[in-house]
């Protein structure tokens, strides 16, 4: 009887039968305007090395993921727009005078060992920036030591941790070293320096010279709902109140290195970060802890980078205790995984 | 002086020894456990540095699954080929049976059913089966998603240039599980059939031969020719669609010759691939080509 | 002989203790910064290897099968002890850098393991055989690792005071390869280089399909 | 520094800023074999930190009251450990599968794999022979020999340290699982891809405290 | 795209303003309809009545080819607890006894009818009164009418020790372009609150509750027009899935229907109001369901609200309204949510069918490719009502990790298709949950 | 108890023989393991004070006041150095805090108190990294401009290398508590000042 098809047949797909407008690349692309303030101004102020910086790590990413797929002969995936955020965030993390092979072979790393080989976008373990930047500074830190103006944390760890005669461990410990090091040593006023930091700071990578507009493009992405307010909130409430903790000034240590880049648009990558929103501010507060135990107790001036890699790597397990309830299930009928 | 300290050095790795050796060879007498003969035999010939590498927290624990069949003979990989065979000596035929039985394909549809929409969904069968009735006029024919490529846990199927699923005998055990995950399988698309099936429907319709010609230009159509046509009357016509039975059958193949829709295909090792070109089918003729044939299995092999 | 040579060979390839079976892991990682390292290190392996695979052969019918594995323990360490002084005599600066690696050659799974699976069962000449291959196979693969990291974290291969090949002088080394991570990268890279070839050439023939 | 503060810097330098696995190269075997699975790697962990308290006990008390007034612990301190180590823990093994086998079955059957594993010798000789490792332990008493309360302190660390590091890699490694890692690339390879980046990140803890 | 003020993350994603947990805001959709009244749809020239229009067993055929059928006349039925009869909707002969596709994609047993000319849809055979409430409603035919066609009589009979305190009329139809519940709330608000205090009397509850959605404040007048005594109107934010069940229950009484447990167990009962009104009807009348007010909208010339006979062939339907304008990507019988598109036009129409949507070219979603990658943006776990990890389980499910999926509580998903609408990259989730989900229900996961 | 014996015997066999095996080869390596430690140890004597030879303090009563000054660093041995029996300077053995653990420095000093040399004798610094502080010739090579009198200051005026600031550091730190060594204690010593 009625099986002939006497209208003609249609596209037949699963419910639902519509969907958001938000697309992957998308997404990227607000995040690239969001930087963009943030990377103009780094253009303006420090002029044709920061374009080439900008340029080097933005053509070899892309170039990277393109050969890949190339080679590989699997589609396409520039479109996604993500080989250009990770190109963008590596040269913003980098100190505007690196030269350019170094910037080269860390976007080809990035790209190649810190997102292709495990199956491209969304499968990354570790943010690919900063598997790049982290591959870059562990291998010529030496080399980049000598190019960069070294940014604040560098001239605060030389008067502090790396001081010639405080070397052994026990004055390192503990408050009192910062403490002293706050209330002297620091040979300059931290208070006087909120303003250039938030402005205009020449010392240290592309994505240090302004806070004001990192923050500005923060909360775009905050406010378009692209990024959960969890991650920055958790990682910069925390460095503060540690830095408050070791007797320092919580706006200079907030506003300083690293912290906002990281916050705001690094350590909120969605594929390194945890899922689950208990696990973001966990994630977050983690990455703060990390960070301000780096400057406070570590050898090394800077550690936002090792802070959100090492972030990255517990977010696995974080989202393993923290998934989210079901509706129905009691908790206590769940098994404690 | 030498000797006293050869002598102190004795004394003291002996009374470690010894005290080790005293404790561990009252404790295997006081706290031993039965455990399976089997598992015990598979654990003394694992090489019991229990490095972890196959996984398992200790040989123990391998051989315990080894003879549960929860693991292969060939995980450890410490050992090697050569302990490899040990296990499987002692396992013998419980780790691999004997196989009886293969996977079949009974739909010959493939480029030839027609589509009954555009599917715009996930390439799952299982899923494309569950909307509108799924993308075929035909209700169970093959939807070539390939679920059963998938299912099958020896990598015995591939799907073909036409879009059906093709078992390379050689790798199939029988296990059956692409027959479970078919979701034309409960009405038994795939189908496990004796290893040695002469002979194959590739057809499973139930439903009216009008409907289904509209739906696919190589069904069964029920025409009775081969039940007329089979010597051992090892093939009849039931419910509307040829079904071989496979005591009887003996493989002369006179169904397969006169099948107008030809969807009675030869089976059997290495025939399979190539029999779906319709290589095997005389066009009436009364002999099957047999050089072909030979030339399939030996291309199949 | 040809037995015997099977033997050896599979060490060598198709049962390389580290590339394929991943196990000895510790040390080869660790000490394969430097060629000179590596290669006394992969020279102690080979010696202890052996040695203890001859020796647990031809003691093997008088070794009690439940306290096999604390014997098997004690000749091990009495090996590496005696490689362990030997090296702090003869090659001090060597022994100053594998000083924590060489003990730990006793619990270095492979040795255990090659004890237990091959020479508890196996004629001498055989376990000699199985020794030598695996302990080469180990040792190859460590100076592999150590020439790649060596040659391209500092540009340079040195032996003892002298330098023995170097790169030009604008290569600018990428220190990350001697540090931790670096070890792994690089020998991620050579797990695959180890995979291609054996899948190319040597097709390791899987054991028959069983049911899962 | 106050004894209370030596000894916590003692722990965090042990388990997380030298931690044994990703930032000394030990114990890397039941590192990549146990990790494929969470449940095997939690289970590992609760063993090794249980194991490894026993070898130091053993080890240091050997060491103390046998090799070291005998004179003879420079040569025979790697047979005596080991067999100490080894004889311990299947010692404990059969007891367990005899005595609990609940006990047997979430912690007793990893404890084979611990007995040929690098970071307890090299965890239990470190605590009975300080300086074996020329790790920087946060002790100042340059006399080098930890008293036994900070042997075990000290090899707590060690091994919580491990469990952590196991733990955390199994979950990324349950991730690792679901990506469409190249064929060459799968399993091992990626692994150690990932624990190279993992270690990566401890870096960036190298030098805290000044450990 | 709209917007709530408490946005979190990614557009359309509601967290705040707390009904339910979860969810998202889709445009509505609905101005082209929600102000048309009702309106009878003609007597097709041929009906094709399914034997099985509900969830349970189906029916078998009564009547045989060249039988002369009555308007309301039993035409099928089974002895079984979960399952109700059919009946013929209009006056006609039998045509043919076979099958049918239905809207759902399943082949079922069907009874063709031919209309006679003249038809009085005013009168039918009425269902005897017994005296027994229930086994009239279900002697009528009656069914859920929000979509999952479940037996109404089941639900009425609440298992031994569970007692119902309140009953949710369920008037929120937050699915995007449908407006028969409004229309139905809007014009019949009496039927709705007799139906209402039915219900109320049959349970034994205390209370009743009709609930919709903010954005048909007229119909809530209406409604609280009417309303005395026991009925309450209650507005609850506009968010879908809103009308799930659930989050219905969630949202009026804070409590969650525990995990493998009957939202009886809450205390609660929900009906869909045309439900509520198909009841009484068939209490007060005697009236079997044998027609449903269907949503026709979307691409057709004359979108709206119908009064249409079971039976009646979708292509008959869209051809009364009008046929297709433009570009056409897809049919759906139900919401774009959780309906399903059609693959052929000539199914039937029955007792579950709430529109009927044809949707246009860019508004219907995208073909879907396999591979798109999950870029963990987090948005399909914030906004899934029922808490699970959609993208977890839909990766398990295309890798068929059956038992990692079921640990996941696969088969608490209610379906709702959030998780595939606020996916940036689109991927497939329900798609692979469903079959992730049948596969562990047929492992027997509770 | 047969049964146990049979069990106990081979292992205790095992370990009688490897013991006295092992006591036996460590009786021979021992003197050559000795004698390589001497020969380190001589040999950095010799790169940082040449021709001299050298004799070890060991005085209980300056060894505090030696610390004392040279806290936080440990002072290991100090060496009077005499060429042709002229007394010619001192020789210092000390170890200090490196990246990797500690490092052991010898520092020589000519009569005055100026550096003559600086070469270190064991070390456990990265390879690579910290090693640079011995393979980039020129650290050590900048320590013998330090004059008598040299100062904390006047150390940490020096170059370190870059990327491996704390090995440097040990090393520099070395050199600056051997500084105060003299300073405080050696300087008051005198010529032959020593029993
Ligand atoms: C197998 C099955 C059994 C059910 N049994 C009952 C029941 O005994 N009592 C009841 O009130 N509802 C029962 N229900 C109804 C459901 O709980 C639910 O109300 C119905 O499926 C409609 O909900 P929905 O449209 O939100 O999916 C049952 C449903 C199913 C699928
Ligand atoms: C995602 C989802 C959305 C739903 N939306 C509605 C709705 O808007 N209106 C409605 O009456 N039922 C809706 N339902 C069905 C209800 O859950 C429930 O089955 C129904 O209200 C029960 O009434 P009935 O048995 O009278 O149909 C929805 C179900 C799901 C799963
Ligand atoms: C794995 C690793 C090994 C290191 N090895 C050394 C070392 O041997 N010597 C050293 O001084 N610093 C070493 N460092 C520390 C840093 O290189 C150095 O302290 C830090 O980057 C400060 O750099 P700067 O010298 O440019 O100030 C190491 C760091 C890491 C991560
Ligand atoms: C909010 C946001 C932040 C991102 N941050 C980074 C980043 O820090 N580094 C990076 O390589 N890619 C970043 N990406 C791009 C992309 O997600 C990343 O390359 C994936 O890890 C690739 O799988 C970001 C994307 C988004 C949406
Ligand atoms: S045989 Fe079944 S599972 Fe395999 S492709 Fe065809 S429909 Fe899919
Ligand atoms: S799943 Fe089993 S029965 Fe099917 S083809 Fe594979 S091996 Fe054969
Ligand atoms: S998983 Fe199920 S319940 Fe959750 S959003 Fe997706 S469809 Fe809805
Ligand atoms: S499945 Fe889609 S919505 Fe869900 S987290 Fe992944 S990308 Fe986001
Ligand atoms: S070699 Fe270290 S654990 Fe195996």
């Amino acid at each position: 009887m009625s099986e002939e098809i006497t209208a003609p047949a249609r596209t037949v797909g699963p419910s639902p039968h519509i969907t958001s407008k938000t697309t992957c690349t998308g997404i990227m692309l607000w995040v690239v305007a969001a930087l963009a303030p943030s990377a103009i101004w780094a253009i303006i102020s420090m002029g044709l090395v920061a374009v080439q910086l900008f340029a080097v790590s933005i053509v070899v990413a892309l170039g990277t993921e393109w050969a890949w797929n190339a080679i590989a002969r699997k589609p396409q995936t520039l479109r996604d727009g993500s080989a250009l955020v990770t190109g963008l965030l590596l040269a913003m993390s980098l100190p505007p005078r690196t030269p350019w092979w170094m910037v080269a072979i860390g976007a080809f790393i990035a790209i190649a060992l810190g997102k292709l080989i495990f199956g491209g976008l969304g499968h990354n373990l570790f943010n690919p920036a900063l598997v790049g930047r982290a591959f870059v500074t562990l291998s010529w830190g030496g080399v980049l030591a000598g190019v960069q103006n070294r940014g604040w944390f560098a001239t605060l760890a030389d008067f502090s941790a790396e001081g010639f005669d405080t070397i052994s461990g026990a004055t390192r410990l503990g408050i009192a070293a910062s403490d002293r090091a706050a209330s002297g040593a620091y040979g300059f006023d931290l208070a006087a320096q909120y303003q250039p930091l938030l402005l205009k700071n020449l010392e240290g990578s592309l994505g240090e010279i302004s806070a004001a507009l990192l923050i500005l493009g923060g909360l775009v992405l905050i406010i378009k709902g692209i990024i959960d307010w969890r991650i920055p909130a958790g990682y910069i409430g925390t460095m503060g109140l540690i830095s408050w903790a070791f007797g320092s000034d919580p706006v200079f240590h907030v506003l300083a290195g690293g912290v906002m880049l990281g916050a705001f648009f690094m350590a909120t990558d969605y594929v390194s970060s945890p899922m689950s929103k208990k696990g973001r501010l966990v994630y977050g507060v983690g990455c703060g802890l990390f960070n301000a135990l780096g400057r406070f107790v570590g050898p090394m001036p800077e550690s936002t980078t090792f802070a959100i890699l090492f972030m990255n790597g517990l977010a696995p397990l974080i989202d393993r205790m923290t998934r989210p309830r079901v509706f129905g299930v009691v908790k206590t009928d769940e098994e404690r995984a | 002086m030498d000797l006293i300290l050869i002598l102190k050095a004795v004394v003291a790795l002996s009374v470690v020894g010894l005290v080790t050796s005293t404790i561990l060879a009252t404790a295997a007498k006081r706290f031993h456990v039965e455990v399976d003969p089997r598992i015990e035999a598979v654990l003394a010939a694992l090489p019991g540095s229990n490095c972890g590498a196959c996984g398992n927290p200790s040989c123990f624990v391998s051989a315990e699954k080894m003879v549960e069949g929860d693991l292969a003979p060939n995980a450890c990989v410490a050992g090697g080929q050569t302990t490899t065979d040990a296990v499987a000596v002692i396992l013998g035929a419980d780790a691999c049976a004997a196989v009886a039985v293969v996977s079949a394909r009974h739909c010959g549809g493939g480029d030839r059913a027609v589509r009954s929409y555009e599917y715009a969904g996930v390439h799952s069968c299982a899923a494309a089966a569950r909307l509108a009735g799924g993308p075929l006029l035909c209700p169970a024919g093959c939807i070539g998603f390939g679920d059963c490529v998938r299912a099958c846990p020896f990598d015995a199927i591939h799907l073909d240039e036409r879009g059906l699923p093709v078992v390379d005998l050689d790798k199939c055990t029988g296990c059956g599980v692409c027959v479970k995950e078919c979701p034309r399988g409960q009405i038994s698309l795939l189908q496990l059939v004796p290893e040695m099936a002469p002979v194959v429907v590739r057809c499973n319709a139930h439903d009216k031969v009008k409907s289904r010609k509209q739906g696919c230009s190589a069904c069964c159509i029920a025409c009775k020719k081969c039940e007329r046509a089979c010597p051992s009357d090892a093939i009849h016509v039931i419910d509307m669609l040829a079904v071989v039975d496979y005591d009887k059958c003996t493989g002369c193949g006179a169904c397969v010759e006169v099948c107008p829709q030809n969807c009675i295909d030869l089976f059997g090792r290495g025939v399979d691939a190539v029999a779906l070109d319709g290589v095997g089918h005389g066009s009436g003729a009364a002999s099957i080509d047999e050089d072909a044939i030979a030339e399939a299995a030996g291309a199949g092999a | 002989m040809s037995e015997w040579f099977r033997v050896f060979k599979q060490g060598l390839s198709i049962e390389n203790p580290l590339t394929v079976l991943m196990i000895g892991l510790c040390a080869t990682l660790a000490v394969s910064t430097q060629f000179q390292n590596a290669l006394f290190m992969g020279f102690a392996v080979i010696f202890v290897l052996t040695m203890s695979n001859v020796l647990v052969s031809v003691f093997r019918r008088l070794i009690p099968s439940e306290v096999r594995i604390p014997i098997f323990i004690v000749v091990i360490a009495s090996f590496v002890t005696i490689v362990d002084l030997v090296m702090k005599a003869f090659v001090p600066s060597v022994y100053s850098v594998l000083g924590i690696w060489i003990p730990l050659i006793v619990v270095n799974c492979v040795i255990l393991g090659r004890a237990e699976a091959f020479a508890y069962q196996n004629t001498v000449g055989l376990s000699a055989a199985d020794g030598l291959g695996m302990g080469i196979g180990y040792s190859a693969v460590i100076v592999l690792l150590a020439l790649i990291r060596e040659l391209f974290g500092t540009g340079r291969i040195v032996w003892f005071d002298g330098v023995l090949f170097s790169l030009p002088a604008g290569y600018a080394p990428p220190s990350l390869l001697l540090l931790f991570p670096g070890a792994f990268l690089v020998f991620a890279f050579m797990i695959v280089g180890a995979r291609w070839i054996n899948e190319r050439f040597e097709a390791r023939k899987e054991a028959p399909a069983c049911r899962p | 520094m106050s004894a209370v503060s030596q000894l916590a810097l003692l722990f965090i330098g042990a388990a997380l800023i030298n931690n044994i696995l990703l930032t000394r190269f030990i114990g890397l075997c039941p590192f990549f074999g146990v990790s494929s699975n969470m449940e095997t790697s939690v289970g590992m962990s609760l063993s090794v930190v249980f194991v490894m308290v026993m070898a130091s006990t053993a080890t240091w008390v050997v060491w103390e009251f046998v090799l070291a007034p005998l004179g003879v612990g420079e040569f025979l301190y790697i047979p005596a450990f080991i067999l100490i180590i080894a004889s311990l823990v299947q010692f404990v093994e059969m007891y367990l599968r005899k005595a609990s086998p609940v006990l047997y079955r979430a912690m007793g059957i990893y404890l084979p794999l611990i007995t040929t594993n690098c970071a307890v010798l090299a965890t239990a000789t470190e605590a009975a022979k300080p300086g074996f490792f020329k790790m920087n332990l946060a002790i100042t008493n340059s006399a080098g020999a930890l008293s036994l309360g900070e042997a075990l302190v000290y090899t707590l660390g060690v091994s919580v340290g491990f469990g952590f590091a196991l733990v955390t890699f199994a979950a990324l490694r349950e991730r690792l699982d679901l990506a469409p890692v190249s064929r060459l690339m799968k399993g091992t390879p990626i692994a150690f891809i990932t624990a190279g980046l993992l270690s990566l990140a401890y870096v960036g803890m190298s030098g805290w405290f000044g450990l | 795209m709209a917007t709530t003020g408490a946005s979190l993350i990614g557009e359309g994603v509601c967290v705040g303003r707390s009904a339910f947990a979860g969810g998202v805001h889709p445009p509505g959709y609905k101005e082209s309809t929600a102000g048309s009244a009702v309106q009878w749809a003609p007597v097709p020239a041929r009906l094709v009545v399914p034997l099985s229009q509900h969830l349970g067993a189906p029916c078998a055929a009564l009547v045989e080819k060249g039988d002369r059928v009555e308007r309301g006349q039993l035409i099928g039925d089974v002895d079984a607890m979960v399952s109700a009869p059919i009946h013929s909707p209009v006056a006609g002969v039998v045509a043919e006894v076979g099958t049918t596709l239905t809207a759902g994609g399943q082949r079922v047993a069907a009874v063709v009818i031919e209309p006679d000319e003249v038809q009085d849809l005013d009168s039918f055979v009425a269902v005897p009164e017994t005296g027994d409430d229930k086994a009239r409603i279900r002697a009528a035919g009656i069914v859920g009418m929000g979509g999952a066609t479940f037996p109404s009589t089941v639900k009425l009979s609440p298992p031994k020790g569970m007692t119902i305190e309140t009953v949710i009329l369920n008037g929120c139809e937050c699915e995007p372009f449908l407006t028969c519940d409004h229309r139905l709330m809007l014009e019949e608000p009496d039927r709705v609150v007799a139906g209402a205090e039915k219900i109320r009397e049959i349970i034994g509850a205390r209370r009743v509750v009709i609930a919709l959605e903010d954005n048909k404040p007229d119909a809530a007048a209406a409604l609280r027009a009417i309303a005395t005594g026991a009925v309450e109107v209650v507005e609850l934010p506009t968010r879908y899935p809103q009308g799930a069940e659930k989050q219905l229950i969630y949202a009026l009484l804070k409590k969650e229907v525990p995990h493998g447990k009957l939202p009886a167990a809450t205390g609660a009962l929900v009906h869909n109001v045309a439900t509520a009104v198909a009841m009484v009807d068939a209490l007060e009348r005697g009236k079997p369901l044998t027609e449903r007010i269907v949503t026709v909208t979307g691409a057709v010339a004359r979108p709206g609200n119908y009064r249409v006979l079971i039976g009646t062939l979708v292509s008959d339907l869209i051809e009364y309204a009008g046929g297709f304008v433009g570009d056409v990507e897809r049919v759906i019988s139900g919401g774009p949510m959780t309906g399903m598109a059609l693959g052929s036009l000539d199914v039937p129409i029955t007792k579950g069918s709430s529109g009927i949507v044809a949707l246009p070219r860019g508004v219907a979603a995208p073909a879907i490719s396999d591979d798109q990658p999950c870029i963990r943006c987090g948005r399909c776990p914030d906004s899934c009502p029922m808490g699970l990890e959609p993208y977890i389980l839909a990766t398990f499910s295309g890798k068929r990790m059956w038992d990692a999926a079921a640990e996941r509580h696969v088969i608490d998903c209610i379906e709702c298709g959030v998780c595939s609408y606020v996916c940036p990259t689109n991927r497939p989730l329900l798609q692979l949950i469903r079959v992730g989900k049948s596969a562990a229900m047929s492992k027997g996961v509770k | 108890m047969k049964n146990a014996l049979r069990l106990v015997i081979p292992v205790l066999v095992t370990c009688i023989v490897a013991a006295a095996g092992l006591a036996l080869t460590y009786k021979v390596t021992e003197p050559k393991i000795a004698e390589q430690d001497r020969l380190a140890e001589e040999r950095s004597l010799q790169a940082v004070l040449p021709d001299a030879t050298f004799t070890c303090l060991e005085s209980s009563r300056i060894q505090g006041d030696i610390d004392a000054a040279a806290d936080p660093v440990d002072v290991l041995d100090t060496f009077h150095a005499a060429i042709d029996g002229e007394h010619a300077g001192w020789a210092v053995k000390v170890s200090s805090r490196g990246y990797g653990g500690p490092m052991v420095v010898v520092i020589g000093l000519d009569t005055s108190g100026s550096v003559t040399g600086v070469t270190i004798l064991s070390h456990n610094e990265t390879p690579g990294l910290g090693t640079k502080v011995i393979t980039d010739t020129w650290f050590l090579e900048q320590f013998p401009t330090l004059e008598a009198g040299f100062t904390d200051a006047d150390v940490r005026g020096l170059d370190a290398i870059s990327g491996t600031t704390k090995s440097s550091n040990g090393v520099r730190n070395g050199v600056a508590a051997v500084g105060r060594v003299y300073t405080e204690v050696l300087s008051g010593l005198g010529e032959g000042g020593f029993e």
